[in-house]
């Protein structure tokens, strides 16, 4: 029994998704490849992964044995349906625009050499074709069964290879998954959504309890195995006997936006001040019970590409920061920032925020508003400040695509920023990468369209006979290898 | 004012009037003055318990306790008068003309409340919170929205009612205009259903506000109500629960208070039971 | 009486209809756009509009409405923007948790409410009848969320004698159904029987009043036999009504009450389809939950001329 | 003298309400002894405690009412030494009640069978067969006409009068030995309140019960009970054999309560402006000093007086006598049995056809002539002159609209109910049909008739308070229908209306003042400065009623301030709508003198609505009989009252106790010579009843009766 924020939007790998659809699906399906923990991308259903010296084809020798859920051993007839069916654009799948060309290299070719090996073929080199296959929101474009639609082509189930399949769907209350028994797995050792995998539970039932004080008391009556907790909650569950927490470094990003398209927040001095004022340590220890890091780069820490550049920040500076407000002639006009009371610290964040600008003389208010129309304006572009977070981007060059460009929702717009991110997504060589990536920090720094306060840390409470729980960096929960003693 | 003694020698009405009278006063404390800012943070101290400094102690954000409950009943109280205000106004304006002129105008208002009426209040005002945005107003606006149908179809059977009597009749067959009529003969007759039902209603009005602030729609944080006070302490009830008994408690109190007061009033304004002790 | 049915629901559809065209006009005010909310920041142009396009959202508002008036009437309520299910099913399901939650909830409040009242009428002006006004009042003052949190922590958590979440359905299992069915009923309850008692309080004042009474004890018959055969009949109108609305609006989502039990009812689905701007669910939903209002109240004026046969149904 | 035990016996009897303000003491020292068989009825002012002794009988006082002193006996047995599980057992079983309201005293959401067999299973021990045959016994008895289907119906489904004979009929089931009865018929119509009481006199003389009757009206007590105590703020101010009371009122305040009775006036019905010089006032007051102390409470011309009454006697024999000798054996039911079916009533003699225009008393009326008084009608003269001293007798050409305040030209009205579905026709009940009437300047026209024939629908639609569905009204020659706007408002200040229930045309939430003021609004500007509190006097109350709210006024203060917001604009034409039908006899007779005053005053016209006869005889100069709508006889009060035609009308009058003034200054109950009265003629309309057009047909005198005329 664990605890779950919302319904799935349905078994559609990378069709009918969200972050909490792609948590429960990975479960089910498996695709060629999967990211690790340290967000590198491994074979999973390959073999192995074979890159030609030009960039251009990636041949994937598929592993012997594996099953569907419903019996039938894994080929790459399987794959190459699969995949058919992905680009097929009456399929919607998500994920298509990345590889026909529109949004990334076109895959001019996707043949099957023998029945264990198929063959891609790119019109350009891609650093990111890889990862794209292995993308959550992609549904690791998973390998599926043709049974998995009916006649007409319509979606059915998903009859894929992962070590659980779809149980009892009551919306509204519970998804469960059962154990795969047949599961083949690899042999190589659990690492993210790759190495080896073994359902230790019959079932698993992701319960939606969007409430937090109603996760929290479920958990502690002992109907939940494992939740999320907030982390004001830490000391009060460990505290009481049975139960144990984990605190997980995930890759989600915790940002405070500045609309640099504002009046009064276009002056860089006003939005400098703004992060000067800010003590990230203090804010993160606030936010966090002092269980997390302040991050200045929107790049995770747990990726490759975090250096020595990325951890160095703009710094607390509050003299500076009047200064500079001084000098650009700031009136105490009012700074609204945007926040929100889900779950993840958005409102905790603002709240700090707002008490620090004050400490320099910034009138700072909070606007308080549901998610869904605070979403509405972070597209819009119609806020000046707002406390908002980005899901995890395991590609450098995507943290910093994700608020760079020229539509109304990104805050990152300087031409230099946006040929950076250009360059970022197409070199695939690491150092050349990890200068691009520098650059795009120290420009960051320089530009201030947003304050990177930290990469989230997530808390898991447990009951102690739970073993094998292991959050990653991705923070979607994996339930294959858990085990409950009895 | 013989009113108020009539009113004060009811045991039911001399609690009740305390406990407003208390309410009140915590209210208009709370507008004038508060040992500290109600919303100033002060992340070094959270979860301190009553001291000298902070005479009801701090909550999760260290910010003062007493300061936000005062502040919180000024809010409260003021989104409670508010709204009750707007929906009497509303409802006497809609259920007088429906009720009195008739005819194609009461069909009209009466599908429209019905339809209004077809949706549980709080959804209503839930809906209309997420259309209008989070705030004061939004709660306001909604909430008088939502109540309204009730005190139109009040005033609306109350004023057919009423203008069944004959001294209605009678001010006609006198030769006086309908609107004279009804200022003067109809609508004070309403009164007495009216200011019960507006005393209960303030009562649901707090309720509704704080079940807003637990769904995450009522007045938005920082700027404290009882009822998000409550709804923000919902996840440090096992750790601190004198965070949401406190608001909580306030708000029962001023239930109880207005109830009693509703009831103490339908008592008075009831000629039958004059003699009641 | 048939002919009276027929009418009330005659009456009954332009209400109706309004209650279509405020729905749809509500839920098409509220800001936000489905498909951004569903790809969250991921989303980019190609995909919110492709969403947009596959949901019919690309159409003029009133064209909209048409469209979904007449899928309406044929009795097709579209699928869920979220999850793809079909609205009806779905709605339907997630109303018989609710209806079986209040249901309970309401007879429970009922039967404690009924005699309540009428004692405390009986006893009016003494010490017993202001301390079950007082119980009663106070058991109204309190936030419903908050009892359900006392009730869970206390039950769930201390006690440990009650699941704190989950649901079973009745038709599933009557035991266990009836064992996750405690806790929102009791919480639920309690906040109604407060106001019912009032009620059923002050009607029976004004039926005690009333010279049937005074004949009823000339008769000889002793206090309990009046009370419960001459005074709860003709006092139970009112409280029929209320009671009638009380389960309408329940009926409409115990929201709060389903969120805190996290019960898969309806209320919450609404709830959630706000938030998640799930379009059709919302419309269906919220046209459900009118229709149930028209229906209930219906369902109350036929009980009324059952309970007082001086209504007449013309 | 008693010399049966009785079964209740009272002494010394007070009664108190506890108040925050102490023990308020309502009723002293009172003792009263009832015997088996006897009615013994309780009369007195409003609020003197007769409610109160009948509860405190049955030991069902109100909360905070307690017995404070004396000893309520029954069958000998202390009733305060019982236990209150004891007090269940006799009530209902020994001790019956019969509550004032019939409306409210059945429980509406209970079939009568259930409502009947309820106590019959409490207190006996009788199968439910037994039971149920019982009770359509007692049903049949109180002649409902189906008593198996009445068993299964609901209270709802009956008149007030049928009601009150249910609860007769259940309360009598249990074969009480003692029945309280509490205004049993106040609210009932003459007719209706004549069948209840004979039912019920009729049933404990069977059974042998023991009867308390707690009534307001004198003519019941008169004709109905064998001993009376008359009671003032709660002390008995007299305790006799009803007809010694009557006859020769001992104490001044049972003088005062007699003399309030509404007598017809000693002269003809005239009006004022007529130029004829008989006095309006006819209203007499018992001067203190007029009547001598008669001894002892017995009737000297009657020697068995206080004893049980023969119950079916002819009054033939008495018919001839003059009303003020008339000797109690009068006060019997007269012997009109066609109590449910008019026309088949063996008990109207049939004395001839009726002949071209004639058709008035042929019989000699020294009967109803006071010796002193010329009688305009001389005794056994033509029917043709005999109302010629009435100047607006005949309809003819003197009747010129110019003459006319108002004129309403077959008036029809009706009620809408609500389709029963949407866009179906609306159900229209019409309620007023056809009806014709004209009132002159000056003139009192009486409108009666039972309760339900639609006296108030057509008042309001005279003045327009409600739109009429067919003819039209004329006022002053200007048809009402076709103005609007300022100049109706102009008009309705003109004429005014009092309403059938003046606490209900009172807004309770203004004060006296300006509810009087009110009606200056849209009169000219009145020539005093203080209008209203003149006004106030004019009507007899003190301007420092002024400041008070309705409720804080007594019922009769209250009707008088109805008068007042009617009259402060001096209109042309006043609808009274019963104004006297709820009050005691003494604020009843107040009121009248008022309205007599003031017309003779200000000279107004008056449509006068009333089921109170004698009310009507002696305030009105035309009257008009309603029945389901339609007019069933119109002339003079003094034909009408004399010479009723329409069978409709003569039942009625037999229905209604009159009391009349004995030359020996005591009161008796008038007997309503119908042997001298004309035959009913066969061919009088009755609505739904054969076929045959309605139709009213006048004779010479303006004397009006509705006939029904072969279809073509
Ligand atoms: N519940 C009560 N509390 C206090 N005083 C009461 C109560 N009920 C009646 N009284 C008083 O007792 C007195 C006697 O009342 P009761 O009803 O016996 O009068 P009544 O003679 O029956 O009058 P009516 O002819 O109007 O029915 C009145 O003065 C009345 O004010
Ligand atoms: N507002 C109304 N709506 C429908 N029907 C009515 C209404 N008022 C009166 N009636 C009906 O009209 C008929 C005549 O009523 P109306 O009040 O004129 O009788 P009434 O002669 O004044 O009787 P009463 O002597 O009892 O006052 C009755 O049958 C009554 O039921
Ligand atoms: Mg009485
Ligand atoms: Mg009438």
């Amino acid at each position: 029994n664990v605890a779950f924020v919302q319904d799935i939007r349905g078994t559609q790998p990378g069709v009918d998704r969200d972050g909490q659809t792609d948590t429960v699906q990975m479960h089910v399906v498996e695709g060629l490849v999967a990211y690790a923990t340290d967000f590198s991308v491994k074979p999973m259903l390959a073999e192995s992964i074979e890159e030609s010296e030009d960039g251009l084809t990636y041949t994937f020798p598929l592993r012997h044995g594996v099953t569907f859920h419903n019996g039938a051993e894994m080929t790459a007839e399987e794959v190459k349906w699969s995949w058919d069916r992905y680009m097929d654009p009456a399929t919607n799948w998500r994920c298509r625009s990345y590889f026909s060309g529109e949004d990334g290299p076109e895959v001019t070719a996707m043949e099957v050499v023998d029945p264990y090996t198929v063959r891609f073929t790119l019109a350009s080199p891609s650093a990111t074709f890889l990862g794209n296959l292995a993308r959550f929101d992609c549904g690791s474009t998973a390998v599926l069964h043709p049974d998995s639609v009916d006649a007409e082509g319509n979606w059915v189930a998903p009859v894929g290879t992962g070590p659980f399949t779809f149980g009892d769907i009551r919306p509204g209350q519970y998804v469960e998954l059962l154990k795969f028994p047949d599961y083949v797995s690899r042999t190589d050792e659990p690492d993210g959504y790759a190495g080896a995998k073994e359902a230790l539970v019959d079932r698993v039932r992701f319960n939606i309890l969007p409430e937090a004080a109603v996760k929290k008391t479920a958990f502690l009556a002992g109907d939940l195995d494992i939740s999320t907790i907030d982390p004001s909650d830490i000391d009060e569950i460990e505290a009481a006997p049975g139960n144990v927490v984990q605190t997980v470094q995930t890759a989600v990003w915790d940002a405070i936006l500045i609309n640099t398209r504002d009046p009064l927040l276009s002056d860089k001095r006003i939005r400098k001040a703004i992060a000067l004022s800010i003590d990230p340590e203090q804010m993160v220890a606030v936010v966090t019970e002092g269980k997390g890091s302040p991050n200045p780069s929107p790049v995770p820490p747990m990726s490759a590409f975090y250096g020595e550049t990325e951890a160095k920040g703009i710094g607390y500076d509050p003299e500076q920061a009047k200064a500079l407000l001084e000098e650009a002639g700031y009136d105490g006009a009012p700074i609204t920032i945007l926040t929100n009371r889900r779950a993840g610290g958005y409102f905790e964040r603002a709240l700090v925020a707002q008490a620090m600008m004050a400490e320099v003389g910034l009138n700072a208010q909070l606007e308080t508003m549901e998610w869904g129309t605070q979403l509405d304006k972070y597209v819009t572009g119609d806020y000046q400040m707002q406390s908002f977070a980005y899901s995890t981007r395991l590609d450098p060059a995507l943290s910093f695509e994700m608020i760079t460009g020229d539509h109304p929702r990104k805050v990152f717009r300087t031409p230099e920023a946006m040929e950076l991110v250009e360059q970022a997504m197409t070199v695939s060589e690491p150092a050349k990468r990890q200068a691009i990536i520098d650059q795009l920090h120290e420009a960051f720094l320089e530009e201030v369209p947003a304050i990177s306060v930290n990469h989230r840390v997530m808390f898991y409470a447990m009951k102690d006979h739970v073993s094998g729980f292991r959050g990653w960096g991705a923070a979607k929960e994996i339930y294959w290898n858990v085990g409950l003693a009895e | 004012m013989t009113f108020l003694s009539d009113l004060s020698r009811r045991l039911n009405g001399r609690i009740g009037l305390t406990l407003c009278g208390l309410v009140l006063l915590a209210a208009l404390t709370g507008l004038l003055w508060t040992p500290y800012d109600p919303v100033k943070t002060d992340f070094m101290a959270r979860f301190a318990g009553a001291s000298a400094e902070h005479l009801l102690g701090t909550d999760m954000y260290g910010r003062d306790l007493l300061s936000r409950v005062l502040s919180g009943a000024s809010v409260s109280i003021l989104i409670c008068f508010l709204t009750v205000a707007l929906a009497v106004t509303g409802g006497v304006v809609l259920g007088a003309l429906s009720g009195f002129v008739g005819g194609w105008l009461d069909r009209l208002v009466m599908m429209f409340t019905e339809a209004l009426m077809a949706f549980p209040g709080l959804l209503l005002a839930l809906s209309l919170m997420v259309i209008l945005g989070p705030s004061e107003f939004g709660v306001i606006l909604a909430l008088a929205l939502a109540y309204l149908p009730s005190v139109t179809r009040l005033v609306r059977g109350t004023v057919l009612s009423v203008r069944e009597k004959e001294y209605v009749e009678a001010s006609v067959a006198l030769g006086n205009g309908w609107l004279y009529t009804l200022a003067r003969h109809v609508l004070p007759n309403c009164v007495a259903p009216l200011i019960v039902l507006a005393t209960t209603m303030l009562g649901w009005v707090l309720l509704a506000e704080s079940a807003l602030s637990f769904l995450g729609l009522g007045v938005p944080p920082p700027a404290p109500t009882w009822g998000n006070m409550l709804a923000e302490a919902r996840g440090d009830l096992t750790r601190e629960p004198w965070l949401g008994i406190l608001p909580g408690l306030c708000i029962s109190v001023t239930l109880v208070g207005v109830n009693l007061l509703g009831d103490a009033l339908r008592d008075a304004l009831d000629p039958r039971n004059d003699r009641a002790a | 009486m048939w002919l009276y049915v027929l009418k009330r629901i005659l009456m009954g559809l332009p209400t109706l209809f309004l209650v279509a065209v405020i729905v749809f006009a509500l839920v098409r005010l509220i800001p936000g756009d489905p498909a951004q909310l569903m790809l969250g920041d991921l989303a980019d142009e190609q995909s919110l509009a492709a969403m947009r396009a596959r949901l019919g959202l690309d159409q003029p508002i009133p064209l909209q409405f048409l469209i979904w008036l007449g899928d309406i009437l044929r009795g097709e309520f579209g699928h869920s923007i979220r999850t793809g299910e079909a609205v009806l099913p779905t709605i339907m399901g997630r109303f018989s948790v609710t209806a079986s939650v209040v249901v309970f909830a309401v007879l429970a409040a009922m039967l404690v409410a009924a005699p309540a009242g009428l004692i405390a009428a009986r006893f009016q002006n003494r010490r017993l009848d202001f301390g079950i006004i007082l119980t009663a009042i106070i058991s109204l003052s309190m936030p419903s969320f908050w009892v359900g949190l006392m009730l869970l922590l206390l039950f769930g958590v201390t006690l440990g004698w009650l699941p704190t979440i989950g649901y079973v359905g009745l038709d599933e299992d009557l035991g266990r159904g009836l064992l996750y069915l405690i806790m929102p009923v009791v919480a639920l309850a309690l906040t109604e029987i407060g106001v019912l008692t009032r009620m059923m309080r002050s009607s029976a004042l004004e039926v005690l009043r009333l010279e049937y009474v005074t004949h009823a004890r000339a008769k000889g018959l002793s206090e309990g036999a009046v009370l419960t055969r001459h005074v709860f009949r003709n006092a139970a109108g009112p409280s029929l009504t209320l009671l009638g609305l009380i389960l309408a609006s329940l009926l409409g989502g115990a929201t709060v009450t389903e969120t805190v039990f996290s019960l898969p009812g309806i209320g919450k689905l609404i709830v959630d389809s706000i938030y998640a701007r799930d379009y059709p669910v919302l419309q269906g939903a919220l046209l459900l939950v009118a229709s149930v209002y028209v229906i209930v109240n219906l369902v109350v004026d036929l009980l009324y001329t059952v309970l007082d046969p001086r209504v007449r149904l013309s | 003298m008693q010399h049966t035990p009785s079964v209740l016996s009272l002494s010394g009897v007070e009664i108190g309400f506890r108040t925050p303000r102490g023990l308020t003491p309502v009723v002293h020292g009172v003792s009263l002894e009832v015997a088996p068989g006897e009615i013994h009825a309780v009369v007195g002012e409003s609020g003197s405690g007769k409610t109160m002794l009948a509860r405190a009988a049955i030991g069902l006082l109100p909360p905070g009412g307690e017995v404070t002193a004396g000893t309520i006996a029954f069958d000998g047995r202390d009733l305060a030494a019982e236990s209150e599980a004891a007090m269940r057992r006799i009530r209902g079983a020994q001790i019956g009640m019969i509550f004032q309201e019939p409306l409210v005293s059945l429980n509406p959401s209970m079939k009568i069978g259930a409502q009947m067999a309820e106590a019959a299973r409490l207190h006996t021990k009788l199968s439910r067969r037994e039971i149920r045959a019982r009770a359509l016994e007692m049903l049949h008895a109180v002649k409902i006409a189906d008593p198996e289907r009445c068993l299964e119906c609901y209270p709802h489904e009956f008149s007030g009068g049928m009601r009150q004979r249910i609860m007769i009929a259940s309360v009598m089931l249990l074969r009480p030995r003692l029945l309280l009865a509490d205004e049993p018929t106040t609210a009932l119509d003459a007719v209706v309140q004549r069948e209840v009481l004979d039912i019920m006199t009729e049933m404990t003389r069977s059974l042998g019960v023991a009867v308390v009757l707690v009534t307001h009206d004198l003519g019941v007590v008169a004709r109905y009970a064998q001993r009376m105590t008359v009671m003032e703020r709660g002390h008995v101010v007299e305790s006799g054999p009803t007809r010694s009371v009557l006859a020769a009122p001992r104490e001044a305040y049972t003088r005062r309560l007699l003399g309030s009775l509404p007598v017809a006036p000693e002269g003809a019905h005239t009006l004022p402006q007529a130029g004829n010089d008989s006095p309006t006032g006819a209203h007499t007051l018992l001067p203190e000093g007029n009547v001598s102390p008669t001894g002892p409470h017995t009737l000297s011309a009657s020697p068995e007086a206080s004893h049980a009454l023969p119950h079916a006697q002819t009054p033939s024999a008495e018919g001839q006598a003059p009303r003020g000798a008339q000797a109690s054996g009068a006060a019997q039911p007269a012997p009109f049995a066609g109590r449910d079916t008019p026309e088949g009533a063996p008990g109207w003699p049939v004395a001839g056809r009726r002949g071209g225009a004639d058709g008035l008393a042929e019989g000699p009326q020294a009967s109803l002539a006071e010796p002193d008084v010329p009688r305009t009608v001389a005794p056994g003269s033509p029917a043709g002159g005999a109302l010629a001293a009435s100047p607006h007798g005949a309809r003819g050409a003197a009747d010129g609209p110019a003459t006319e305040l108002l004129r309403a030209e077959a008036v029809e009205v009706s009620y809408e109910a609500a389709a029963p579905l949407p866009f179906m026709a609306r159900r229209v009940n019409r309620v007023v049909h056809g009806v014709s009437l004209s009132i002159r300047p000056g003139e009192m026209l009486g409108l009666v008739g039972e309760s339900g024939s639609g006296k108030s629908t057509l008042g309001r639609a005279l003045i327009r308070l409600k739109e009429v569905s067919g003819g039209r009204v004329l006022y002053r020659g200007q048809e009402l229908s076709g103005v609007s706007g300022e100049a109706l408002r102009r008009l309705r200040a003109r004429m005014q209306i009092i309403f059938q229930d003046p606490y209900s045309s009172l807004n309770p939430r203004m004060r006296v003042g300006a509810i009087v003021a009110e009606g200056l609004r849209h009169a000219p500007p009145p020539d005093s400065a203080h209008p209203v509190e003149e006004m106030l006097e004019a009507v007899g109350l003190s301007a420092a009623y002024a400041a008070r709210f309705p409720h804080e006024m007594s019922g009769g203060q209250r009707q008088r301030v109805a008068i007042a917001r009617a009259l402060i604009s001096r209109p042309e034409l006043v609808v009274a709508d019963e104004p006297v039908s709820a009050l005691d006899v003494t604020v009843q007779a107040q009121i009248l003198d008022l309205l007599r005053e003031l017309r003779g005053r200000m000279g107004f016209a008056c449509l006068f609505i009333s089921h109170d006869l004698a009310v009507v005889e002696s305030l009105c100069d035309r009257v008009m009989v309603l029945y389901r709508g339609r007019v069933m006889e119109e002339g003079t009060a003094r034909q009408l009252f004399e010479a009723p035609r329409h069978p409709y009308t003569r039942r009625l009058l037999a229905a209604a106790p009159f009391l009349e003034p004995t030359p020996a200054g005591g009161y008796a109950l008038r007997v309503l010579d119908e042997a001298r009265y004309p035959a009913p003629d066969p061919a009088c309309y009755w609505p739904g009843e054969g076929e045959g057009r309605y139709e009213l047909a006048a004779d010479a005198t303006a004397h009006a009766v509705a006939y029904r005329r072969r279809a073509g």
